[in-house]
C-alpha cells in the first residue's frame, strides 16, 4: 500500500525576477516500509518537495498538487493546523545540517522531550513522574549515543555534527512516524559517521518498518540504501524505479550521465582516463529551458525535445525522455 | 626522474593564546617528508583534522611551517617570499566563491598574478588571460564578468585558471571537488587530467572520494593524526592497504547495505 | 483644573534663582531676596499701600534732635522659629537686634567673618561709616547712634537686609563651633520656618504657629527654583506653581490673555543704563558720551527688549519717586546730530568700542544681551563699530572691578525708595571700590550734594539737592539711562492674599488659596 | 569567566586611567589652589589616591564634597533612564517581533517609518514639543520636575517612585501617581533612542533567527506559530540585544543630561552643564569621571548579562576562548 | 521587463554601478538624495542667496509669524525673531554652522579615523589587539558624552565644539575600519592576493577597500547624523556655539523663551535638524541596502 502519494506537483516561487516553476509536475509514491532515494544535483528541488510534503511554506511559495495523500489522508483539504498535527503525529523530517536544526539556546533534553508526544505515554500514573526524560534517555540510547546523560545537558554547539544528526533521528523516532524525510541526512559529515547513520536509519525501517524517503545529491550513497529511485533534474522527475532498474538499466540520459561520472560504477575505467560528463552547467531558476530542461544539455537531444516528454512507465520504471536510452534493446530481449 | 618537489621534515603546530600569558600549541602536521616527480597526481587522504590542510597550506605558503623545507626543483622556497614561490607552485581554493574578489572582474582576478610576477606588457597579458579562460573551458568575454555572474562551476574554473596563469610547476587543490555536483565535477576532473597531460603539471589534491583519488593520482599520501601513516602509489596502496586507517578509510566508503 | 488634597496643604512659588545663603543680610543688592520676608522680620517696614515707613518688630521709635541717635521700642511677645535643629527658650529682646547689627558692623564680632565677612548692602549704603555704635537700653529698648545725621536710615532699616536674627542660637552655635550654620539653617521671626532645601531645585518652608501677627492659612510654602522664566510661566499655567516670580518681559501679554492666570504691575524702582567708563579714553570726553547717547534709539529697545513692559528713563530716578527731577529736557534719538558731536568732540576717529554685558535677565533689564545688540546696531549708524562682549555676571563682576570695559550695559534695582539709594551706589566715590559705581565716575562736588541731601530732615530742601544732582548728571551724563522696567507679578486666579512689594519680593504671610 | 572579567576589568581601568590622566591635567592647569610641587609624577600619584579614596574635591559652586553632590542627585537620572530602558524593553520588543515577523509587510512598514523618525529627532526639540502640547496646551502631564513640590516625601532610595511608597505619609499612593505623571514625558523623550534600538535590533534578530533552520525543524515537529516564537524565536533573538543595549545605556544617559534640561529634572545633566558654566573644575573632573566608570561599569555589566544568558557565549567564558 | 534582462545581459556594470543602479529604483532615497543635494548647495551658496544679510535685524518686524500664518508676511518667509531677524535667513545661515560644520568635521574624522583604522587593521599582534579593545571600550562612552568632556576642558564655544565632535567620532571610524579591514584581511580572496606576491598597498587597494564600501557609507551615516546631532545638542546647552550665531541648536535654545509668543521659532530650526538628519538616513541606508544587494 502507498504511504505517500503525490501526483503532479508543482511549485511556483515569486523572485525578484518574477514567478518561477522551481519544481515541475513531480510524482512520487512511496509504498509502506520502503527506502526511496530521491537524487538530485543542488538546486533540483528535492528539498522543495520535502518542504512541501510537510507544509511548511513560506511567502511567495504556490504549491499545487492533483493528488497528495498520506496513507488514506488527503493533504491536500486539511487546514494548516490539522496538517500540523498530522506532521506532529505521523511525519518526521530529519535535516541536512542537524546543528543548525537544533535550537542553540535550548538543552539537548529540553528540545528532546519536546519532541515526545504525550500520547506516546505508557503505564501508570506514578510513572509520569519525568517520564519524558527517561523515554529521551532511551530515546538517545537507541540511536546509538554511548553518554545520554551528558548528551541531554549540553547545547547543540557543543556536539559534533555527527551527534546531532543522531539526535535529530531520535527525535524523529520519539513519535513512531509513518514516514521518515531524511533530507541529505549526511551530508558534509565525516565518513565514519555517515556510515553509522545510514546504518542507524536502515535498521530503523527494517526494525519499525518506517517508510523513508532519502534525500541525497550523491547516487552512490543512495543506490546502498534504498529500494528504489528517483531522480530528480532541475525540478523535472526524470527517472523513478527500483534501484536495480535505474542503477543498472537506466534510461534517461541524465541518470546516465550521474552513474557514469561516479568511478566506482565504471568499472573498466582507464586510470586517468576522461570521465563521462554532461557539458554546459545547471541552469539557474530565472533561466529555465522550456520542455524538457535537460534539453541543452542532452547528447540525444532534438527538436522535439522542447516540448515536455511525457512520462513512461515499464514494469514500474518510469521515465520522461523523448528519446530513453536502449530502449530498444531492451524491448528485444 | 628527479622529484619536482622534496618535502623535508615538514611541521607545524599552531599556538593559541588563553588570556595574557598561557598558551598552547596544537601539533597540525608532525615533521613529514615526501616528493612528487614532475607530471604526477599526489593525492592527500585522511580523516577529518588530520592535518590535510594544514600541510596544503604550508606548501603554498599561506601559513609558515614551523621547521623543515620546501625544495623545488631543488630550490628551497624561503618561507615569506610569496613573488618567488607562486611561479612554482599555487593553490586553488576550496570555496571560489570566496576566494574570488566580489569586487574584482575576472580578468582584473587573473591579471594580477601576471602583474606582480612577470613583465609582460598590457596586450601580452590579455593574451595569456584570455588563454586561461579558454584553456579551462571559458570563453574570452568572461574576463568582463564579476565572480556574481558565474555559477559555482565556473568560478571553480576561474580559480584553476589564475593557478595555472603564471604556468606553475606544482597546483595545490585543497577539496576542490567536494562541493560540487557530480556532473560538474566530472567536468572538472577531466580538464584537471587534460591540463595535466598539456603542461605537464604536478598536482597535490586533498581529497576525500576514494573513488576519485583512485582515478585520478598517482602517489598516496594517508595522514592521520598529523603523521603519515601510509603512503605509495595509489592502486598499490589502496588495493592492498597496510594500516588500520587506510583499511577503516576504505571499508567505509564500500559498506553494502543490501546485501 | 481640579484641586487635589495636597494643593490645600501650601502654595508653590516660582521663584528665580537658588539663594548663596539664608541669612538677607549677606545678600548680594542685586539678589531678589523672595525668602527673607518669609523668614524675617525687620524693626520698621515700609507700608505698601502709602510708601511710608511704619511698625515692624520694634512698636515705636525716636529720633534725637540733632538726628544723631534713634531709639527703638521692641514688642514683647514676638518668638523665634523652633525647629529640629534650635527650640527657643525665650522671645525676642533687644539683644537679638544688637546681636544682629553688630554682626554687620563689627569686625569683632565673632560672626562678623562668618561666611565671607561682606555684607555688601551695608556697604553699598555705607552704613558701617553711619553707624556709631548699637546699644541695649532695656530689655526691650535698643538705641543706635550715627555719626552724621542720616535721613535714609529708617528705609535702610526697613529693606529685607535689615533683619533680627537669634542672638541665643547664635550663642548655642558659638558654644559647638558650628559659626557658618547661621547662614544656612536660618531661625528668625517671620511667618514660615524654614524645613528643607535643594540647591537649584527647591525650598521648603513650614508654617511658624507662633508668629505674632497670627498663623499663616497655608501649611507649607516652596519654592521652586526655577532660572528660566519660560519654564516658570509654563508652571504657572499648568499649575505646578501658584505664583510666579519676574515674569519676562515678553510674557506680560500672554499672562495678561489666559484666563486662569493674574498680573500684578508696580513700577519698580528700577533703571537700565548704559554706562561709560569715565576712567578710559575718549568716554572720559562729555561731548564723546553726549554723541554716543544721541545715537541710541532707546525706543525700539523699550518696545523690542521690554515688550513695552517699561518706560523711558529720562534720568535714574523713576518718574513715580518724589526727588523726580520733571523739568530737565533728554537728548532727543538724532544720528545725524551724533555724528556731528562726535566731529566736534576731537576724539580719535573712527570710534570703536567695546560693549560688556551680562548673558541672562536681570530685574531692571529683561535682556542685555538684546539691548547691547540695538545698541551696536544704533552705533553703526554713527559709523561707530562696537564689540559685544557677553559674560556670566559672575565674571562680569570681575571684569567691572578691573575697569576693561569701555562701556557697560547695566542697571540698578533700587531697595528702598530713598533716593539716595539711587545716587550713591552708582555715583559716590567710595561706590567705585563696591563695584556698584560701573560708570567710575567721581566727582567732589557731586559726592557732596549726595552727603548733603541725606543730612537734612526736611522735604522740601532735599528734593532741591536732589533735583540739582539730577540736572548735574544730565549735563556730564557719566551714563546714559535707558529704562525704568515695571514689576510685574503673575499668580494664578485662586491665590489671595499676596503682598508684593515694589523692590520685588513676595510676602506670603497672608496668601491662601480658595 | 575569571578571565575574561579580568580582561574586562583590565581594559576598564587602562580607559579610566587615561581619562583621570585628562582630569588631572585640567585641575591642574586651572584650580589655583592645588598643591602643586612641580614634580608631575607624585602629584598625579597623591591625585589619584585622593579619587581612589573616593575623594573628588569640592565644588566650587555648593562647597560641599563633589561625591556626595553626584550621589544626592543621580539617582534622579538613573530612575529616569531606568524607566525609559523599561519603556523601550515593553515597548520595544513587542514593536520588534511584529516588524521582524512581518517583514516587508505594511505593519513592519508603518513602524519602521516610526523608528526612523525617532531616531533622527533631536531630543531636545522632541522634549520642547510634547511639552508645548502635552503639557501647555493640553495640560495633561507636568513641564517639569520630578513630583510635586507640595508632596513632602522623605529621602530614601533617591528613586522617588520607591520612595513615595515607603514613606508613612497619608498622601503616598497620590504622591507615587504623581511622579508617575511627572516621569511620563521626560521617560517618552528619552526612551525613543533606546525603542528604536531595541526595535531595529529585535526586528532585524527576530527576522534572521525566524529564517533559520531550526525553525524549519520546529515546524515540522509540528509546533504552532506562537510556540514557535515563544519558545524559539525570542530566545535566539533577544540575548545578542542584550549588550548592545548596554551600549544604549550611555547613549540614553546623555540624552537624559540634555532631557534634565529641558524638563528641569534635578539629575546631572543640568548639574554638569552648570559647573561648566561656572568653570567648576572639580565638579566637572569628578562629574566626567563618575559618568563615565558608571557607563562604562554598565556595559560590562550586560556584556557579562549576555554571557551567563546566551549559552552561545558561554564558551568564551569557559576553557576555550 | 523582459527588454530589462537583456539590458543587463549585455552591460556588465561593477558591483558599485550596480549597487547604483539599484538604488535609482529606489524612489524615496533618490528625492532624500536630491533633498541631499539641495541641503548641501544651500550649505555652500547659502550667504549669496540668503535674503537678509546675516546680523540684519529689522526692528519694524519684530516676531513676526510666517508667511502662511496671518498676520505673516512673504518677505519674511519664515517670520522673524525677537530681534526681527529673519528666520529663514537664519536658517539658511545655520545651514553652514550645522550641516556644513558636521560635515567637515566628519570629512576629517573619516580621513583620520579610516588611516588609523586601516593601520591598526593591517598591523596584527598585540597593540593590534589592545587598541581594538580600547577602542571598543572608548566606544561604549557615547559620543555626546565624550563630546560634552572634552568641551569641559576646552571650554564652550564653536570651534571646540567642531573639535571635540570630531575628536569624539574619530574612534567611530578607527573602530569600524578597523574590524572591517580586520575580518577582510581574513578572507580567501586576501589571501590568493597575497599568494600572488601582492604588496599590502596593491592588498589595500584592490583587495580591501572596494569591499568595505558599506562600513563606509554606514559609519558616515551614522558619523554625520551623531555630528549634527552633537552640534545641536552642544549649542542647545549652551556649551557650543554662541549666540548671535545662527547654529540651530543654538538658536532653539535662544528661542526657548519665546515658545509661548511665537512657537514658529521654536519648531522651525527643530524642524530644520530633524529633516536633515532624516534624509542622511534615508539615503544612507538607501546606498547601505544597495551596496548589500549589489553585492548578490
Ligand atoms: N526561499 C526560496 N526563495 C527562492 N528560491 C528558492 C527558495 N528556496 C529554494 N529556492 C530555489 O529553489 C530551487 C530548489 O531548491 P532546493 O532547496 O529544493 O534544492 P535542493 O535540491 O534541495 O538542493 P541542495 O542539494 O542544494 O539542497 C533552487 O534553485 C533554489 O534556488
Ligand atoms: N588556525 C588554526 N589555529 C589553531 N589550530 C588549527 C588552525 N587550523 C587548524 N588547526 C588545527 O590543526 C589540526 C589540523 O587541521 P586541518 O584543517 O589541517 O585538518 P584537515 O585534515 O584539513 O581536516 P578537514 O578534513 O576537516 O578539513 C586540527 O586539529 C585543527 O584543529
Ligand atoms: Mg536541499
Ligand atoms: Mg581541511
Amino acid at each position: 500500500m502507498a504511504i505517500l502519494d503525490i501526483r503532479n506537483l508543482t511549485i511556483e516561487i515569486n523572485t525578484s525576477q518574477g514567478r518561477v516553476k522551481a519544481v515541475e509536475r513531480v510524482n512520487l509514491t512511496l509504498t509502506e516500509g520502503e527506502i526511496q532515494g530521491l537524487v538530485g544535483e543542488s538546486g533540483s528541488g528535492k528539498s522543495l518537495v520535502a518542504k512541501a510534503i510537510l507544509g511548511i511554506k513560506k511567502d511567495g511559495w504556490v504549491v499545487r498538487a492533483d493528488r497528495m495523500r498520506l496513507g488514506d489522508i488527503d493533504l491536500l483539504t486539511l487546514t494548516p493546523s490539522e496538517r500540523r498535527r498530522l506532521m506532529a503525529n505521523d511525519i518526521a523530517m530529519i535535516f541536512q545540517e542537524p546543528s543548525s536544526h537544533l535550537d542553540p539556546t535550548q538543552e539537548i533534553a529540553e528540545q528532546i522531550e519536546e519532541a515526545i508526544p504525550s500520547n506516546t505515554f505508557e503505564g501508570g500514573f506514578w510513572q509520569r513522574f519525568q517520564w519524558r526524560k527517561k523515554r529521551a534517555i532511551t530515546l538517545l540510547h537507541k540511536v546509538g549515543i554511548k553518554d545520554p546523560i551528558s548528551v541531554l545537558r549540553s547545547y547543540p554547539h557543543e556536539l559534533s555534527e555527527g551527534v546531532c544528526q543522531k539526535i535529530m533521528i531520535a527525535m524523529a523516532i520519539a513519535k513512531k512516524p509513518r514516514l521518515l524525510i531524511a533530507d541529505e541526512p549526511t551530508t558534509a559529515m565525516e565518513s565514519t559517521t555517515q556510515i553509522q547513520i545510514l546504518k542507524l536509519l536502515h535498521k530503523l525501517n527494517k526494525v519499525n518498518n518506517t517508510s523513508i524517503l532519502f534525500i541525497s545529491h550523491d547516487i552512490e550513497s543512495v543506490s546502498n540504501l534504498s529500494d528504489t529511485l528517483t531522480v530528480m533534474y532541475c525540478g523535472q522527475t526524470v527517472e523513478s524505479g527500483t534501484r536495480d532498474q535505474v542503477i543498472n538499466h537506466p534510461r534517461h540520459p541524465y541518470t546516465n550521465a550521474l552513474l557514469q561520472a561516479v568511478p566506482d560504477f565504471e568499472s573498466n575505467l582507464k586510470h586517468k582516463s576522461h570521465l563521462y560528463a554532461l557539458p554546459g552547467s545547471i541552469p539557474p531558476l530565472q533561466h529555465l529551458p522550456i520542455g524538457c530542461r535537460l534539453g541543452p544539455r542532452c547528447p540525444n537531444a532534438q527538436k522535439t525535445c522542447v516540448q515536455k516528454p511525457h512520462s513512461t512507465r515499464l514494469k514500474g520504471h518510469m521515465f520522461n525522455c523523448h528519446f530513453p536510452l536502449s530502449i530498444e534493446d531492451e524491448a528485444s530481449s | 626522474m628527479i622529484p619536482v618537489l622534496s618535502v623535508n621534515k615538514l611541521s607545524k603546530s599552531y599556538v593559541q593564546h588563553h588570556g595574557l600569558f598561557s598558551k598552547k600549541s596544537i601539533t597540525a602536521f608532525a615533521p613529514v617528508s615526501f616528493e612528487l616527480e614532475q607530471g604526477k597526481t599526489l593525492a592527500i587522504v585522511g580523516e577529518s583534522g588530520s592535518g590535510k590542510s594544514s600541510l596544503a597550506k604550508a606548501l603554498t605558503g599561506v601559513i609558515t611551517p614551523s621547521s623543515g623545507s620546501i625544495c623545488i626543483d631543488g630550490i628551497n622556497m624561503a618561507d615569506k617570499d610569496h613573488k618567488q614561490r607562486c611561479c612554482q607552485i599555487r593553490m586553488i581554493f576550496q570555496d571560489p566563491t570566496t576566494s574570488l574578489n566580489p569586487r574584482s572582474q575576472i580578468g582584473r582576478i587573473l591579471k594580477s598574478p601576471l602583474l606582480l610576477n612577470t613583465e609582460l606588457s598590457e596586450q601580452e597579458m590579455d593574451i595569456r588571460v584570455s588563454d586561461a579562460l579558454r584553456q579551462v573551458g571559458l570563453l574570452t568575454e568572461h574576463a568582463q564578468f564579476y565572480p556574481r555572474m558565474l555559477s559555482s562551476g565556473q568560478k571553480q574554473r576561474v580559480a584553476l585558471a589564475r593557478a595555472l596563469i603564471l604556468k606553475p610547476k606544482i597546483i595545490v587543490a585543497d577539496e576542490v571537488l567536494a562541493t560540487l555536483d557530480v556532473s560538474v565535477r566530472s567536468q572538472l576532473i577531466n580538464l584537471i587530467l587534460d591540463v595535466q597531460r598539456e603542461q605537464n603539471i604536478s598536482f597535490i589534491m586533498v581529497a576525500y572520494n576514494l573513488g576519485i583519488v583512485r582515478h585520478i593520482s598517482d602517489e598516496i599520501i594517508v595522514m592521520h593524526e598529523g603523521h603519515i601513516v601510509e603512503s605509495g602509489p595509489t592502486a598499490e596502496v589502496l588495493d592492498n592497504p597496510q594500516h588500520t586507517i587506510t583499511q577503516r578509510l576504505l571499508m567505509n566508503q564500500q559498506v553494502q547495505f543490501r546485501k | 483644573k481640579q484641586q487635589t488634597q495636597i494643593q490645600n496643604t501650601g502654595l508653590v512659588y516660582c521663584s528665580n534663582g537658588s539663594p548663596t545663603s539664608f541669612n538677607p543680610q549677606l545678600a548680594q543688592t542685586g539678589d531678589s531676596l523672595d525668602i527673607s520676608s518669609q523668614l524675617y522680620n525687620t524693626l520698621v517696614r515700609l507700608d505698601p499701600s502709602t510708601q511710608t515707613i511704619a511698625a515692624g518688630l520694634a512698636s515705636e521709635w525716636q529720633v534725637s534732635r540733632d538726628g544723631l541717635s534713634y531709639q527703638f521700642e521692641l514688642r514683647q511677645d514676638i518668638q523665634f522659629h523652633s525647629t529640629p535643629y534650635f527650640t527657643p527658650t525665650r522671645a525676642m529682646n533687644a539683644d537679638d537686634v544688637v546681636f544682629s547689627f553688630q554682626r554687620v558692623l563689627f569686625p569683632t564680632h565673632p560672626f562678623h567673618s562668618v561666611s565671607g565677612g561682606l555684607y555688601p548692602f551695608f556697604n553699598n549704603t555705607q552704613f558701617d561709616r553711619l553707624i556709631k555704635s548699637v546699644k541695649k537700653i532695656g530689655p526691650y529698648t535698643v538705641e543706635f547712634k550715627l555719626h552724621r545725621p542720616d535721613t535714609s536710615l529708617l528705609a535702610n532699616l526697613a529693606t529685607e537686609f535689615a533683619v533680627i536674627l537669634s542672638a541665643e542660637y547664635g550663642k548655642q552655635l558659638q558654644q559647638s563651633g558650628k559659626f557658618t550654620q547661621i547662614d544656612h539653617l536660618p531661625i528668625g521671626t517671620g511667618p514660615y520656618k524654614f524645613k528643607q532645601f535643594l540647591p537649584d531645585n527647591l525650598i521648603r518652608f513650614e508654617r511658624h504657629w507662633g508668629y505674632w501677627e497670627g498663623g499663616t492659612p497655608m501649611q507649607q510654602l516652596v519654592f521652586d527654583i526655577t532660572p528660566s522664566p519660560t519654564k516658570r510661566l509654563a508652571k504657572l499655567i499648568t499649575g505646578e506653581c501658584d505664583v510666579m516670580a519676574y515674569p519676562a518681559a515678553s510674557q506680560a501679554n500672554v499672562i495678561s490673555n489666559h484666563p486662569d492666570l493674574l498680573m500684578n504691575v508696580q513700577t519698580g524702582y528700577k533703571v537700565s543704563f548704559w554706562s561709560f567708563n569715565n576712567d578710559k579714553a575718549p568716554f572720559d570726553n562729555p561731548k564723546v558720551r553726549k554723541a554716543l547717547a544721541t545715537a541710541i534709539d532707546r525706543d525700539t529697545i523699550l518696545k523690542a527688549v521690554y515688550f513695552n513692559t517699561g518706560v523711558a528713563a529720562h534720568g535714574l530716578l523713576p518718574p513715580t519717586s518724589w526727588a523726580y527731577n520733571p523739568y530737565l529736557s533728554d537728548y532727543p534719538y538724532s544720528p545725524k546730530q551724533a555724528r556731528q558731536l562726535l566731529q566736534e568732540s576731537g576724539a580719535k576717529l573712527p570710534l570703536s568700542l567695546t560693549i560688556y554685558t551680562p548673558s541672562g535677565s536681570d530685574l531692571y533689564n529683561p535682556n542685555s544681551f538684546k539691548t547691547a545688540e540695538f545698541i551696536q546696531r544704533d552705533l553703526r549708524k554713527i559709523g561707530v563699530n562696537a564689540e559685544i562682549v557677553v559674560m556670566e555676571p559672575h565674571h562680569l563682576e570681575r571684569s567691572i572691578a578691573m575697569g576693561e570695559y569701555d562701556t557697560l550695559v547695566s542697571g540698578w534695582s533700587a531697595v528702598t525708595s530713598d533716593p539716595d539709594n539711587f545716587f550713591r551706589p552708582q555715583f559716590s566715590c567710595n561706590a567705585i571700590e563696591n563695584h556698584t559705581n560701573t560708570s567710575r565716575w567721581c566727582s567732589t562736588e557731586l559726592d557732596g550734594l549726595i552727603n548733603r541731601a541725606v543730612k537734612l530732615n526736611r522735604m522740601v530742601p532735599r528734593i532741591r539737592i536732589y533735583r540739582e544732582i539730577q540736572a548735574h548728571l544730565r549735563d556730564e551724563l557719566p551714563l546714559l539711562p535707558l529704562a525704568h522696567s515695571l514689576q510685574l507679578q503673575a499668580y494664578r486666579r485662586d491665590v489671595h492674599g499676596l503682598n508684593s512689594s515694589p523692590f520685588g519680593g513676595v510676602n506670603f504671610a497672608g496668601a491662601y488659596r480658595d | 569567566m575569571l578571565i575574561y572579567i579580568l580582561r574586562r576589568l583590565n581594559v576598564f581601568v587602562i580607559t579610566l586611567f587615561l581619562l583621570s590622566v585628562v582630569a588631572f591635567l585640567l585641575q591642574r592647569q586651572v584650580i589655583t589652589d592645588f598643591v602643586n610641587t612641580g614634580n608631575i609624577f607624585s602629584d598625579y600619584q597623591r591625585y589619584i589616591l585622593a579619587m581612589l579614596s573616593g575623594n573628588f574635591g569640592t565644588s566650587l559652586a555648593s562647597g560641599n564634597p563633589v561625591l556626595s553632590d553626584i550621589l544626592a542627585i543621580f539617582p534622579a537620572t538613573l530612575e529616569l533612564c531606568v524607566m525609559a530602558f523599561i519603556v523601550s524593553i515593553l515597548v520595544g520588543i513587542p514593536c520588534g517581533v511584529f516588524a521582524g515577523l512581518s517583514r516587508g509587510g505594511t505593519v513592519d512598514y508603518g513602524i519602521m517609518t516610526v523608528t526612523l523618525m525617532g531616531v533622527s529627532v533631536p531630543a531636545f526639540w522632541f522634549a520642547m514639543l510634547l511639552m508645548m502640547f502635552f503639557s501647555l496646551h493640553l495640560g495633561w502631564f507636568p513641564v517639569s520636575g520630578r513630583i510635586g513640590l507640595l508632596y513632602d516625601i522623605p529621602v530614601i532610595t533617591g528613586f522617588n517612585l520607591i520612595d513615595t511608597l515607603l514613606s508613612t505619609k497619608p498622601y503616598k499612593y497620590e504622591a507615587f501617581f504623581d511622579s508617575l505623571l511627572h516621569l511620563a514625558l521626560p521617560t517618552l523623550v528619552l526612551a525613543t533612542i533606546p525603542t528604536t534600538e531595541v526595535i531595529r535590533q529585535v526586528r532585524a534578530s527576530i527576522s534572521e533567527e525566524m529564517d533559520k533552520n531550526y525553525i524549519k525543524a520546529a515546524q515540522a515537529k509540528g509546533l504552532n506559530t506562537f510556540q514557535i516564537i515563544k519558545r524559539h524565536g525570542l530566545r535566539n533573538a533577544l540575548p545578542p540585544v542584550i549588550p548592545s543595549l548596554g551600549l544604549q545605556f550611555g547613549r540614553v544617559l546623555t540624552t537624559a543630561m540634555i532631557t534634565e534640561t529641558v524638563f528641569s529634572w534635578p539629575g546631572i545633566g543640568p548639574w554638569m552643564v552648570n559647573s561648566i558654566y561656572l568653570e567648576d573644575h572639580s565638579a566637572i573632573q569628578g562629574g566626567m569621571l563618575f559618568i563615565a566608570a558608571f557607563v562604562l561599569l554598565a556595559n560590562m555589566a550586560t556584556d557579562l548579562l549576555h554571557l551567563m544568558i546566551d549559552p552561545l557565549k558561554r564558551n568564551e567564558l569557559y576553557g576555550k576562548s | 521587463m523582459a527588454n530589462h534582462n537583456v539590458f543587463r545581459e549585455e552591460h556588465i556594470r561593477s558591483p558599485l554601478a550596480h549597487s547604483w543602479f539599484l538604488y535609482q529604483q529606489n524612489t524615496i532615497g533618490m528625492v532624500a538624495l536630491w533633498a541631499l543635494i539641495f541641503v548641501l548647495i544651500l550649505t555652500v551658496i547659502g550667504p549669496w542667496i540668503a535674503p537678509y544679510p546675516m546680523d540684519h535685524k529689522d526692528v519694524s518686524a519684530l516676531l513676526k509669524a510666517p508667511s502662511w500664518v496671518e498676520h505673516g508676511e512673504v518677505h519674511f518667509f519664515l517670520g522673524t525673531d525677537d530681534l526681527g531677524r529673519d528666520l529663514l535667513s537664519q536658517i539658511i545661515y545655520g545651514a553652514q554652522l550645522t550641516f556644513g560644520g558636521a560635515f567637515l568635521t566628519v570629512a576629517l574624522s573619516l580621513l583620520l579615523g579610516s588611516a588609523i583604522g586601516i593601520i591598526g587593521g593591517m598591523s596584527s599582534g598585540m597593540q593590534a589587539s589592545i587598541l581594538h579593545h580600547f577602542l571598543d571600550t572608548l566606544l561604549s562612552i557615547p559620543s555626546l558624552l565624550l563630546a560634552i568632556i572634552i568641551i569641559s576642558v576646552l571650554g564652550p564655544g564653536y570651534f571646540n565644539t567642531l573639535l571635540a565632535v570630531f575628536l569624539a567620532l574619530l574612534p567611530l571610524f578607527t573602530r569600524a575600519v578597523y574590524r572591517a579591514v580586520h575580518d577582510e584581511l581574513n578572507k580567501e580572496y586576501i589571501i590568493a592576493l597575497r599568494l600572488d606576491g601582492a604588496t599590502p598597498l596593491r592588498i589595500l587597494r584592490y583587495g580591501i577597500l572596494p569591499n568595505i564600501v558599506e562600513t563606509f557609507v554606514s559609519q558616515t551615516t551614522r558619523a554625520l547624523t551623531s555630528a549634527i546631532l552633537d552640534i545641536t545638542a552642544l549649542g542647545f546647552l549652551g556649551l557650543g556655539a554662541q549666540r548671535p550665531l545662527p547654529e540651530w541648536g543654538t538658536m532653539l535654545s535662544d528661542t526657548m523663551e519665546l515658545v509661548f509668543l511665537a512657537p514658529w521659532t521654536v519648531t522651525l530650526p527643530g524642524m530644520a535638524i530633524l529633516v536633515t538628519i532624516l534624509i542622511i538616513n534615508i539615503v544612507g541606508e538607501g546606498l547601505r541596502q544597495a551596496i548589500l544587494k549589489g553585492m548578490d
